[in-house]
């Protein structure tokens, strides 16, 4: 049954919510926002979670990884959102380690797996060339030299971009800037000359860079896939990194709405308790409601990813879209129904509302998961 | 697992083999077989699969097998359900008996009545009707006025209900009836079972928005009820209700799938109504709002499948508090949609410059506002979930 | 100032207000609907409109019109809304009048114009050709012949078009379906040869047919406006017509509105006054908001017709998105704050929940018209 | 309405001579003048502009000119504002004494207070702050605790004030403090205004998730304020406020448009951040939220025009008392709308990687979460229509 969690995913789920509560509260956010920390996380958190086996969450035991499955990851993820945990799980764990398991090589596996599994290597992914997620929109190109491939192009709102190890570029090697045909993915080392990179400050304090390749060389054996081909796995890639930012996201919406709901129930107005006004009562409940109904989509999402990939596309953008309109419905209404302390910087309400903006726009907003849905289903 | 796969080919099987070709269609409304003493079967081949499904003991094959059923499990009775739609086979009887009163039944009833009336209900004999809502009482169940008066060895009722479905057409009607007059609103209240055939049971059919009158209005005037047919305790009839809108809410939340009229699906509409261009809507409003439609419906269905599952792993969650809330809001929001879809040919109410199917759409469309109403309103819903999911606290009786 | 009544206008709304409710209330509509009338309308009533000079409310003095002005059209238009008050008001006095005003010649107009005023003389504009407004869509033909043209297509959706004296035809004679160049309006009388009418049964219990046209041989006298070139005054006329439509729905919102608010204050549950539930007022309060904001539209819209018509694009199709949008919210909101009664046929409700799902449809719904506005704002 | 034309034209001509062509320019927030002590303008022109505006008394046109208006009717002044924007005039002083306080004192303030307050407003010598909500008190204005002892000749004022803008940099501050404990709660409340020079008071900025630190909480400790200071009556506060927060409604639903930062609109926004093929915007969703904006704000500003018109013709209708509700949403729904338009450049935060105005744009929307909570929120404007304008039955005091 893929619509309830296990007993071993819901020990998951408890540990999980003990481990982010105690050791990445959402004051550790704050922390590293106020201290403009330079990696942008805690590497010592990195390196517990990693003893967890949550860098290797998903990769199989033979690379040194915990094989929990997408379920287990979304168990994950879910907690961790719920602290806006700042660490390299998604750019790294969910997008790096599934990039090769979807593209790698076996030599490219055994060389790299462990060491992502371990924490010791992190991946970020350089896709993005505009403001809007449009993955198939890609101007970098990537030459073919005597031994290897030579990059040149712009990359933005590359999460992790500033600090992880390598990244995973995806350049033409073919075609025009919108097709699907003539794309490759390449494995650059950040260190690599002629990579620049800039780091951004966003209204989430969490990591993302502007990356630019000026005549970077690299070596044929850093392709992933067949040359050109990268699109046959690349919509895969995205879809399980959706599914993935989306189970983070649900973890949001849980905690912004359970500490409303909480303070429905303590703060008085006019003599009564807040939550005993019907209209936020009626608010609130329809609040539920959408929860429950994410809930059904994550978990049938999540599962899917290792039991059902042919229907990854359609709920993937199911799982983005629904997720990207609940996470803006709590944060919204956690801000207004707390009233006045909930435009204070003091209340860490309004983290989550910042982190939910950018999360909306990690991997495709409402508009483009909604266009896809509808083609997906033939209209 | 195992065995619900061997249990899956046999219910294929058997369905392959006794389901007539003819039950095999898309039902018209006045297909459908309630049973009763004013019901009869469309066709003989309609007789004969009631019959089949009856004997089998599939009618409702949770139930006990003394009373009509099979004795099978929830699993089991999914599959057949399963198996029955992939054939596209019609629902043999229709009935608020089979539904709620049943499950009601095996719940608080004496043993007497389970075996008065659950087999009567599976065999098609009697066709029953709810009263619970009176005129003026709408949401508020408790307030309800009809009373029973203790004379001994019966009630003496007298009071009227409203909403009784198709009362006119019903051999009996379970009520909710108030049978202390002094007791605080929501005690004071039991549940009688009452023979609509009795002196002083009358009815009026109530017009529709829709143009149809599947409502009536019920009257009693000091009508004599014996005491056996109290179900469950003398004032407790709360109780008895209370499991049984469970029953009724999962019902109005699941009841457009079962739809019988020859009514459009939004997506099948689209494609007849609206323009196309490189495969895509044109319009791109309405593109949006059946996308957004199709995105609900799809989560709906999840979580439908997700309280099942539940169910059975013995989880609680509040998913099932939502569902009537959800399904309803979404019964009407579809019927919006396909109107918007169907443009000037969705406003369509009679006559020939219509297609049936286009009429019918109207009409379920303007019957989907009761949707929302029947059964506990979306504001009762939604106090319910504040109440009993989020425990915000009560300001009131509100 | 054009954003309030002077006196002479509410003067005129009061008059209009007692008129409707004294002599088509909405229990006159039922009537129709259940004696299956077969004219759709009551003549007399129809008259005495004609009296009260509102046959030819925009016409001027000199045709016999009462010169009041869109404005006061406005006016009367709601107040006959509020009862559902079925006449030709909309499709002659508005649609046909403002027809001849903007394309007809000196003498066609002296020649239909009076008749208009008058009410002896009904028209209907045959203008659609598929269930969703499209004006440009028209593959209806009109070939020259010697003395002039013979027509050729099929209408539906003709507001009053099984009733009507005339139609106005809108008809191509050149170019492609949908080509703004190459319609032309004629006028057809409804007993001509070869003109079909075939009267359509609706949700709203009002008006209107499907008709067809075969072979039918018009004089060259019955063009208006200069061939092929309609499309320079079919645009106005539309405008004149969605702006006046929405002045009738506007009766229907606040006829709708202003019963659910009363039968809260008087409907009790659970001991205390429906009307009293936070989650109710704040929608009602809602509803009121929406309804000032309307209100403020369609005053400036209407006065634009006589004053600054360069505004009316744009204040056209935003009074129809507007009231399209206000009688969706304002008819189910009634039906469903009325609970179980609000389902049946007895209680008034019902008739104006059906009657705004037809009036949404009446010159263009809100897709048509966002899609419009954008156009005009330049994206 | 001729003489309306010559006044036009006459204004048109004086500012035309008279306003420096620097501050014809948009204007950032630190170029803004505020009065007070620790106001200061940012250029020669900035102090010339305002000079010659308050010469001409009109600073504030409709005050009477003894007080240093310009004794003109509420069409002069709008006339004033139109004529300003067109050459997209600076306002040359900000302050809430000028739109508050002031229209406050010419309706309640005696003729020492309007002698002492008045003047020194509009020549730029004081700047107030508002001290109204209290830590806990929220929209529950009448459940203030800040009180004022009459100690003979003096209060004393002891208690708190939150979200009192820019407190820390502010002369004045005019305040609701309780003056009868035992009063119902809107009763013994009275407005006094309060020297922030006295001993005993002090301030502590808040910062909020703008990053900003607009508001502070402001801090009595056993304050002397002379009797004097009293607005109104004695306990009679409640109607000052009332008076006055019609003012800062008008401003709420007004602010937008005169934002001083260099905050792009939605309309401008999408041609820079959006694709367009064939003169329309690809997103469809996008469009279509834009679309909605921009008839929302279309209906929004001509219901703007009816207030005043109506007011003009003194008739009275709903609309005033919806403008702070719609408005204040507006606003907010622009903000986001803004964000969604600029996809992954609309939440950067600080950095050279964004530029100023997307920065500022991304800001503001953090800020435009206070306006439907400040001034009344959305809620309690709900409740004032629900009762004021439907007069719906009220239950308790929600």
């Amino acid at each position: 049954m893929s619509l309830v969690l296990n007993e071993e995913q819901r020990f998951l789920q408890d540990t999980a919510r003990s481990f982010f509560s105690e050791n990445a509260p959402v004051e550790a956010l704050r922390k590293l926002r106020d201290s403009k920390d330079a990696t942008g996380y805690s590497t010592q958190l990195w390196q517990a979670m990693a003893q967890m086996g949550w860098a290797g969450i998903i990769l199989p035991e033979d690379y040194g990884g915990a094989d929990f499955g997408f379920t287990g990851l979304g168990v994950v993820l879910e907690e961790s959102g719920r602290t806006l945990a700042a660490s390299p799980l998604f750019a790294s764990a969910v997008l790096g380690a599934s990039a090769l398991l979807l593209a790698g090589n076996d030599a490219q596996k055994q060389a790299l797996l462990p060491a992502i599994a371990s924490g010791e290597l992190t991946l970020a992914l350089a896709l993005e060339e505009t403001h809007h997620h449009r993955p198939t929109h890609i101007a970098t190109t990537a030459g073919e030299t005597a031994n290897g491939y030579v990059i040149n192009g712009k990359k933005c709102f590359v999460l992790d971009g500033h600090s992880a190890d390598k990244l995973l570029v995806v350049a033409r090697v073919s075609g025009d800037t919108n097709d699907t045909e003539g794309l490759s993915l390449f494995l650059v080392d950040r260190s690599a000359d002629g990579v620049s990179v800039e780091r951004t400050f966003m209204a989430d304090s969490r990591n993302a860079a502007n990356i630019a390749f000026e005549d970077v060389h690299i070596d044929s054996a850093d392709l992933l896939g067949e040359n050109g081909k990268a699109w046959t796995f690349l919509e895969a890639l995205l879809d399980r990194g959706r599914i993935a930012i989306a189970a983070e996201m649900m973890g949001y919406a849980l905690e912004c709405f359970e500490r409303t709901v909480q303070y429905l129930k303590e703060r008085e107005q006019f003599g009564a308790l807040i939550g005993s006004f019907q209209a936020l009562q009626h608010r609130a409940a329809h609040m539920q409601s959408e929860i429950e109904l994410c809930r059904s989509v994550m978990l049938q999402a999540l599962s899917a990813v290792d039991e059902t990939p042919e229907q990854l596309p359609l709920l993937a953008s199911l799982a983005k879209a629904r997720l990207n309109d609940l996470v803006t419905l709590t944060t919204n209404e956690a801000v207004q129904m707390h009233g006045g302390i909930g435009v204070t910087d003091a209340l860490e309400i309004g983290f989550f509302l910042k982190r939910a903006r950018v999360a909306i726009q990690i991997l495709g907003d409402t508009g483009f998961h909604k266009d896809r849905y509808a083609r997906l289903c033939g209209y | 697992m195992e065995d619900l796969e061997q249990f899956r080919q046999h219910v294929s099987q058997w369905l392959e083999e006794n389901c007539p070709a003819s039950q095999r269609e898309p039902m018209q409304a006045q297909e459908q077989y309630w049973g009763g003493r004013n019901g009869s079967f469309a066709s003989e081949d309609a007789r004969l699969w009631f019959e089949r499904m009856r004997d089998k003991g599939w009618i409702a094959p949770e139930w006990p097998a003394a009373y009509g059923g099979a004795d099978l499990s929830p699993q089991q009775a999914k599959i057949i359900t399963e198996e029955m739609k992939k054939i596209n086979a019609r629902k043999p009887i229709f009935g608020l008996g089979l539904w709620m009163l049943g499950p009601a039944l095996l719940e608080y009833g004496t043993e007497a009545q389970k075996q008065k009336h659950l087999r009567a209900i599976v065999n098609g004999e009697t066709r029953w009707c709810q009263g619970y809502s009176e005129p003026g009482s709408g949401s508020d169940l408790a307030s309800l006025q009809c009373k029973a008066e203790d004379i001994g060895d019966h009630f003496l009722v007298t009071g009227s209900k409203i909403w009784t479905t198709k009362a006119d057409e019903c051999d009996w009607i379970f009520c909710l009836v108030r049978t202390d007059p002094d007791a605080k609103k929501q005690e004071g209240i039991s549940f009688l079972l009452i023979d609509m055939d009795d002196p002083g049971v009358s009815t009026t059919p109530i017009e529709l928005i829709s143009g149809e009158s599947e409502f009536c209005q019920t009257f009693f005037d000091a009508v004599r009820v014996p005491k056996e047919n109290l179900v469950g305790k003398l004032n407790e009839g709360w109780s008895v209700a209370k499991a049984l809108l469970v029953h009724e809410r999962k019902l109005m939340s699941e009841i457009g799938s079962d739809s019988p009229r020859h009514v459009l699906v939004p997506n099948t509409a689209a494609r007849e109504y609206l323009e196309f261009d490189d495969g895509k809507i044109v319009d791109a409003e309405l593109r949006s709002r059946l996308v957004d439609y199709d995105m609900q419906m799809h989560a709906v269905g999840l979580t439908h499948f997700r309280t099942f599952e539940e169910k059975i792993a013995g989880i609680r969650s509040a998913a099932p508090l939502i569902m009537k809330y959800v399904g309803t809001e979404a019964e009407k929001a579809k019927s919006e949609l396909l109107l918007a879809i169907m443009g000037s040919r969705g406003v369509g109410w009679e006559g020939d410059a219509f297609t049936q199917s286009e009429i019918d759409t109207t009409r379920l469309w303007a019957m989907s506002y009761a949707m929302t109403i029947a059964g506990g309103t979306s504001e009762i819903q939604l106090n319910v979930i504040a109440k009993n999911v989020l425990e915000l606290p009560q300001g009131g009786e509100s």
